[in-house]
């Protein structure tokens, strides 16, 4: 398992393979899901934007997750990297990587570290906009989501 | 003492991130932010949006027992990934 | 669009940057699934697999899935790579890859394209257990899982 | 003529990949499996399992119309990905 906050870039293949050597048993399959930069909001184009984070909080909550996700899901390994600071259009954002028995699990547990990630790791984006930087607001469907995890026991 | 932190559109209301008020016994973190809004009106303004709470790390609500020597943080809603 | 059968193996960094590459629009979030050869199935042991397929068929049936997938989820990309013939345990087998400008949609292609692939497209498994190679059977929740999404055009 | 192709178990029991029946008018996918167990019994040993069918690369059912010059494929429930 790893969870960490980069200032830098990460790079795809090493991430997986990081993963893959991680894995407490042979998985049949693996998913990965990368948030990026996109260069447009509701108000129009953007020029890139800046992520804030609670330091020390930040990697203990997404240790949590990815430690929740592997119990909860039966991974074989889980992984989690969020990059912080200045962030230009298309850049990666977030890597979260899940490694499974079975593919419905490594989908579902991807799925469950993203939607949860987005109600409970304190990290907070500023899009900047015509020189001005404007705090992106919480989505009422992000909270959704994250909340339809905690009654959804059966799933 | 308690040390509280704030982050994003908070600490740019409240004017910095990082700031100290005494302990007492049975606070809570309601508590905890009326001291901090007698201290500073910039803390009202601040309580106008949604505010998250964390104790040492872990989110908790206003009814929460803070203790001397916790450290309390308030920001809005998170939005990163 | 890309979907390709291969002999050889495949790098997850430069199907990634592919896929990235031929976005229509600037994609907000990437879902990739691996699948992996095990070292074991229900009896013990394997000592790898052979992959047989229809070849005209596989990359007509590949690209129409997901062509599909790019219209049903508005996915600004999709790639598909199956590789074919003999296959030592912990091998890549496929690589799914889905961009969209909302993560739910990437997430549901991706999982709708296994789903679908894995009873539709013509491919074949032949494991090997002490020495001998054994045709695997189809499993009745593939086809279940493949059966709802075709049900399920609420989704 | 018809190019009918087996594929995995199918082309094991039947003994090879590539085969050719005489094509004749309003024949159906049916009626291209009866010609091939007349042809070689091992088709009729192959229809045991579950056979699937593809006509020039598109799954079709049983019933479907198979034309002089159509590729016919018969085999099992796929198992890849």
């Amino acid at each position: 398992m790893f969870a960490r906050v980069s200032d830098t870039d990460f790079n795809q293949q090493r991430l997986y393979d990081e993963l893959v050597a991680g894995c407490a048993a042979s998985p049949g399959g693996i998913v990965t899901f990368t948030g990026l930069v996109r260069d447009f909001n509701d108000n129009g184009k953007i020029d890139g934007l800046s992520l804030e984070h609670y330091p020390p909080m930040t990697e203990h909550a997404m240790r949590s997750l990815a430690e929740q996700a592997i119990s909860r899901f039966a991974l074989t390994n889980a992984g989690i990297v969020h990059r912080v600071g200045h962030l230009s259009n298309f850049s990666q954002i977030v890597w979260v990587g899940c490694a499974a028995s079975h593919r419905a699990s490594a989908f579902d547990a991807a799925c469950y570290i993203m939607d949860t990630l987005k109600t409970a790791v304190p990290l907070w984006k500023k899009e900047f906009q015509n020189g001005t930087g404007h705090w992106v607001k919480a989505k009422a469907s992000d909270a959704d989501a994250s909340l339809a995890w905690m009654k959804d026991n059966d799933r | 003492m308690i040390t509280v932190k704030a982050f994003a559109q908070v600490r740019e209301v409240v004017g910095k991130e990082t700031w100290q008020v005494a302990g007492a016994h049975n606070q809570t973190v309601a508590d905890v932010l009326d001291n901090l809004c007698e201290l500073d009106s910039r803390w009202r303004a601040a309580m106008d949006d949604e505010l998250l709470v964390a104790v040492n790390h872990t989110m908790r609500d206003s009814s929460f027992t803070v203790n001397d020597g916790d450290e309390v943080a308030f920001f809005p809603p998170v939005t990163g990934g």
